[in-house]
């Protein structure tokens, strides 16, 4: 019996880590799917954002943030601050059984959570692209996955005042996808366009990306990485219950992605008379985004409606922020991650019966206001301080070149 | 000596390189070009915005020939490069002062 | 006990759905692969449609095929139509435990197969490219998926008449690989050569791919995501022979790679004088499916020997189709997962003393014959309908400009 | 409870395939990684390169290499050679348990072995790039992994002396990367540098790698892999207590490659006042090796000290052995695999309590020895049989032409 | 006719076409270029070498007009072009002695 | 004032930038080019068909000079960029009627 509890902890352990290391993926897919939707000339800058970023994450969040958002809270609003991480559970807390005792290993718990806050952190990084200084991205970078993000992730996860009045979020369209979109909102909004992105008269131009296939690896990596994101969040695989349940989120998350896809194709195909690669590969990720929020409950029918609309959507809301608000986002990352996460945290009531439209609403607007507003106040220190946006003349030149002092495609010549 | 600058589309390269093979001229630079013109470009989409391909691919081929292969190698670039639809392109004939082979010092015609 | 036998299914369940996760990879890995070898102003093109036949493939095989493929058949040779997606076994059942019980979810069983319907399209996309309608594309993905690829599947995985006489297909060398060969088969015989492909007196031209890196990439993945495809195979992995049998066909599956791949380096160096990168790599894809109908049976040698002579069949059969039969296949599809997936077919008979030679010639004339005349149907009136081929002069400036509005290297100039 | 015991070997055996496939998947890292830092002329002989060794390697330490390293040693010094791949586990001895009772499967093992000795074979090949004749790698690769490696594994991994004298190397800082590096730092004086890499009066002379984000993605799959390199390398997860550890390498793994980051990017920043993103990448890998000779004793902060150490390190050795050495190491393979390998072997005794410093110097001394001067004289000889460098000519045409006569961007144009 | 050749940087290309069509020139054929000259290029680095960048992208305009536009379009070139900081570029006017338009045949100013 | 053309090995055009330098002419623009002539191409194979890479690559340079300076590039052109190999490329030299500096307008010799 001891030994059937040793392998159901090792069982859920390997699982979390697995899980864990494919979210970790993630972090790859962004940097490709951003590499590939910039100019040639901001190429080795995204990239080392990208690295960079996924670095101070995991740094960040075990000095400070995994204390935050799991600490001991001082009261359901604001977190505590606890040093935990080291010890892990002892063999025989595990075998002793019972509801308390400790099914998995805290370590693998810290390494799938810490993934997830560099995930939020990617979003940021391919809004601001092709315009912003890379200090101050890094500088934002340690704020956010130290503080902003925890703070916020402790109010569902750590047991917060959100989670208290019911609100629902299974692996994060709210708390990691809206809330990376609501700092990156914030940062447009203090950065400003790309030089040239808007004629005279306010018309639109369109900036090319310079690489499709890495936009589509970077897709695809995501995509993979995703069963990681949704499956591990179900935080248990050792029963028949828990099994099935995985597989149901893996199901539903790969449908919900292919109907995000065929959303967008539809949408781009009518409007436009073709198939917009880009906005494909931004459906997929909408369909991804949409069934965060809850890939368990919904048939896998009703999993790729839930998609399908998240991919019709963001053709539609990518066309709004570009042509109407003027945020210039080039590689669409508030529409797909904040606007369709908000679109999936609203259809968890669809489904699950236990999720209330009101819990859900102030889930949104407790996340966004407070990653919102506190983003726009980091952002504008940061700008006050050492400035937030490369000359004019280096924008021009390329971020490579005033960044990293190096080009991505150094032989390949311009057309 | 002539410098004859023809401006073609990319596809009729080998068309006019087998042509002026043909009447015995060999020698020949070539560039990658962007042509504008009459001939229109074509629109593109990117992310819902439209925007227009206005340049067209062109290849400007630069060929040194003696004073009296000129007319004859007009005719054969021409024929060669003609498909009668618009965007064909152009050629120039331009005066060389002078032409040196670098490898033999050799100048005049027979450097070419 | 019954904790045991959760955990087992828990287990089985797990490892279904990480192998299913290895095989979507497969589906970046086909997206690498083809976008490498096709030329610069076909690729987001290309992008375009493995992404979308991905999602064809998942939705489609959710709505149709699966319930076609392991419905209640109407007889051994034409399947029923059963909708049972959804319900996922009882707990009770499970720990009943007896022949009967289920060892892990339906739903990771579905996951599991849809994304074997996705490799099998993937393959048509390779052979099409550069030429094809995207929308005619998509419009057969939709019927092979739903229904070409179920029917043949029902007839050996989901217990028709090709089980009954014991044809013997482990992974799918037939039912995935030479299935998709057959439609793509079909699909060139309708669509013809790309313009230039054959010189006036059908000499052969060479049309060099452009990214040779997306190539190679492509084809890592494929290996990668191989071991999903033939390790889920064995579709248990709970016991001590069922863990030996898994970690067997990993062991064979990676060494009939790496022989396939010195197959090729060997056949393309003596005939060329060189090492054609792209050869080599066909001769890693033609080592994995030579396995594939078996990666059990064979000792690691035997399964190297397997692959070794897909690997310099491979060589001699894509010259052979591009020279002789003219039968032009951008990347070599129709070669590698057809030629070679009846090769691996037949080598089955040498190692597994239940398959006989009779059963597996059945197997791939039935496969084959049903794949290939109902794809020819399904193109035919396609064709009719909607037309198969674009333009001569769409074909001349690119299927990125004619179907995609979009170029995949906007910045980089010509050579 | 035999249920349960074949239940443990099953999941240990699938943690075994599961990282041994991570590990595989370095293969397509290393790959990526080079691709991206050499120049466009010689891409495709490096991707033709490199899944040549991966093949070489599995083919080779399956025919003779695992025999030598895991077979019946003569002593303690050389290792016998003994076949016994094939057979595995029985069941009744799996249930019979006892301490001598196997606890997963033999055919895992190898797979898992198996692409260790890839992975050192792979960076060998980065150190020599641009240069090399292809075919006198591939006769280096053969007996590299088949004699080379395998013996010095034997020593520590196989049971030899190195074991004995408790010298301490947990997943293979030592006996796979510092031997990789070994093997490199004697084929790179062998070979000399690059024509143009050092000007008349000795001054180094930028040579920049072609695909920045090639180069990138090859470090995050590197970094994927690596979670499967230390992971496995606990060799059981079925007890709390390893998995408990088995996440604490995770933990420690991503930790130290974040810190390398890190590192890197300081010391860059300082030294160059830019962020040379080919620093930060190869920071990543310092991070990784560095950690790699123990990943499980450090608490998660030792774990990212080590890290950073590494990441600092590695910036400045670089350039050492540009600059003042004269060492030609297009990627920087010998740097970050040879001296941060050693740094690694050399922090385990700051906080494994079992490792002694004189061990660990004898366990470089010995490895390092043997791996440089058998790596010497093999490639002397195939100097004097078939030559190891190409022609200034064909160098100066790019090893694609000579060796693999194709081109990897056909397309693009020069800048 | 003369073959004017402007050496100009790359930004300012769509003010050039815009201003020459003012003056109705439509035709042009445009080619990459490095320029080398009094502006200085910049210092990338590379794994710890630092390397300088010597040249600068421009953008080379070749443009047959008739004799009597020549001085039209020098300064419509040199306007449009002009931002007043090093590197600017140049104008260089050539003579033509014969151009053909390859779709019709027609040659003289007519085939421009 | 001239201009000279020249088509040259790609390897030798920092050579030929020095060697243009001694003698005082700093300014060039230079464009990437493929050159037919003599000297043959390679063959390449791809998937078991071979294929002939027939142009080679060249850059050809564009150098406006002085008319007293001609002779001197000529020379140092020539000198540098030889190899004595079949390919070594060519010199024209061909009039220029007027020369402008865009950012002064200042015209002439004084413009180059
Ligand atoms: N005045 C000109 N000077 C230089 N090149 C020109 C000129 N006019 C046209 N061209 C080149 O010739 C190409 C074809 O010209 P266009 O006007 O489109 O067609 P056509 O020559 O058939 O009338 C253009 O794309 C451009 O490259
Ligand atoms: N003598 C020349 N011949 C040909 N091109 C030249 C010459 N001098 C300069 N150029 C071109 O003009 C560009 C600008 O010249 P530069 O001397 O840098 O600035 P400016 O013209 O403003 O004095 C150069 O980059 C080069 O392309
Ligand atoms: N008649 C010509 N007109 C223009 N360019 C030429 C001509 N002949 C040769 N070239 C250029 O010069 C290069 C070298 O010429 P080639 O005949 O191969 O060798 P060489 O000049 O040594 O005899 C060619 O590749 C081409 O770029």
């Amino acid at each position: 019996m001891e030994q059937v509890m040793e392998l159901s902890y090792a069982l859920d352990t390997f699982y979390f880590l697995i899980s864990g290391a494919l979210v970790m993926w993630m972090a790859a897919g962004f940097a490709m799917l951003e590499a590939g939707l910039v100019r040639s000339k901001n190429t080795t800058e995204i990239l080392a954002k990208n690295i960079g970023l996924f670095s101070i994450a995991s740094l960040m969040y075990m000095l400070v943030g995994y204390n935050i958002m799991y600490g001991d809270g001082i009261n359901s609003l604001i977190p505590g601050l606890s040093f935990f991480l080291g010890a892990d559970n002892a063999t025989a807390d595990v075998i002793a059984g019972g509801d308390d005792a400790p099914y998995y290993s805290n370590l693998a718990d810290f390494f799938f959570q810490v993934v997830f806050v560099a995930t939020a952190m990617s979003i940021v990084s391919g809004a601001v692209a092709e315009r912003m200084k890379l200090m101050s991205f890094f500088a934002f970078a340690v704020v956010m996955t130290a503080v902003i993000y925890p703070v916020q992730g402790y109010w569902t996860w750590g047991g917060g005042f959100l989670s208290e009045i019911g609100f629902s979020d299974f692996a994060g369209s709210g708390i990691v996808h809206m809330a990376g979109a609501a700092a990156a909102l914030a940062a447009v909004l203090i950065l400003g366009a790309r030089k040239g992105k808007y004629g005279p008269n306010g018309e639109v131009r369109a900036i090319p990306g310079a690489n499709m296939p890495m936009a589509a690896l970077g897709t695809f990596i995501l995509w993979l990485g995703w069963f990681g994101f949704n499956g591990g969040s179900q935080l248990q695989v050792s029963t028949v219950e828990n099994a099935n349940a995985v597989a149901m989120v893996f199901v539903n998350t790969n449908l919900a992605a292919a109907a995000g896809v065929i959303g967008a194709l539809i949408a781009s195909r009518i409007m436009f008379g073709k198939v917009d690669l880009t906005m494909i590969l931004n459906g997929a990720l909408a369909g991804l985004v949409s069934i965060t929020a809850d890939p368990l409950s919904p048939t896998p029918l009703s999993a790729a409606a839930i998609g399908l609309v998240g991919g019709l959507l963001v053709v539609f809301v990518i066309i709004m922020m570009d042509k109407k608000f003027k945020i210039d986002d080039p590689v669409g990352a508030i529409s797909v991650h904040g606007v369709v996460g908000i679109w999936g945290l609203l259809a968890v009531v669809f489904n699950n019966s236990e999720a209330t439209l009101v819990a859900q609403l102030i889930g949104i607007a407790a996340i966004f206001g407070w990653v919102f507003v506190s983003s726009l106040i980091v952002w504008s220190i940061i700008k006050a301080v050492i400035g937030v946006r490369v000359t004019e003349e280096q924008e021009y030149q390329g971020l490579d070149q005033s960044e990293c002092g190096m080009e991505a495609y150094p032989e390949f010549g311009k057309k | 000596m002539k410098l004859i600058v023809a401006i073609i589309k990319p596809f009729k390269l080998d068309d006019v390189r087998e042509a002026l093979h043909d009447i015995d001229v060999h020698g020949m630079t070539v560039t990658e070009a962007k042509g504008f013109g009459r001939q229109k470009g074509h629109t593109e989409i990117y992310r819902g915005a439209e925007y227009a391909i206005e340049f067209l691919p062109k290849v400007r081929l630069e060929i040194g020939v003696a004073d009296d292969k000129v007319e004859q190698a007009i005719e054969a670039i021409g024929n060669a490069a003609r498909t009668g639809k618009i965007g064909d392109g152009k050629i120039f004939v331009m005066p060389i002062e002078q032409a040196v082979r670098i490898r033999t010092e050799e100048t005049g015609d027979i450097a070419l």
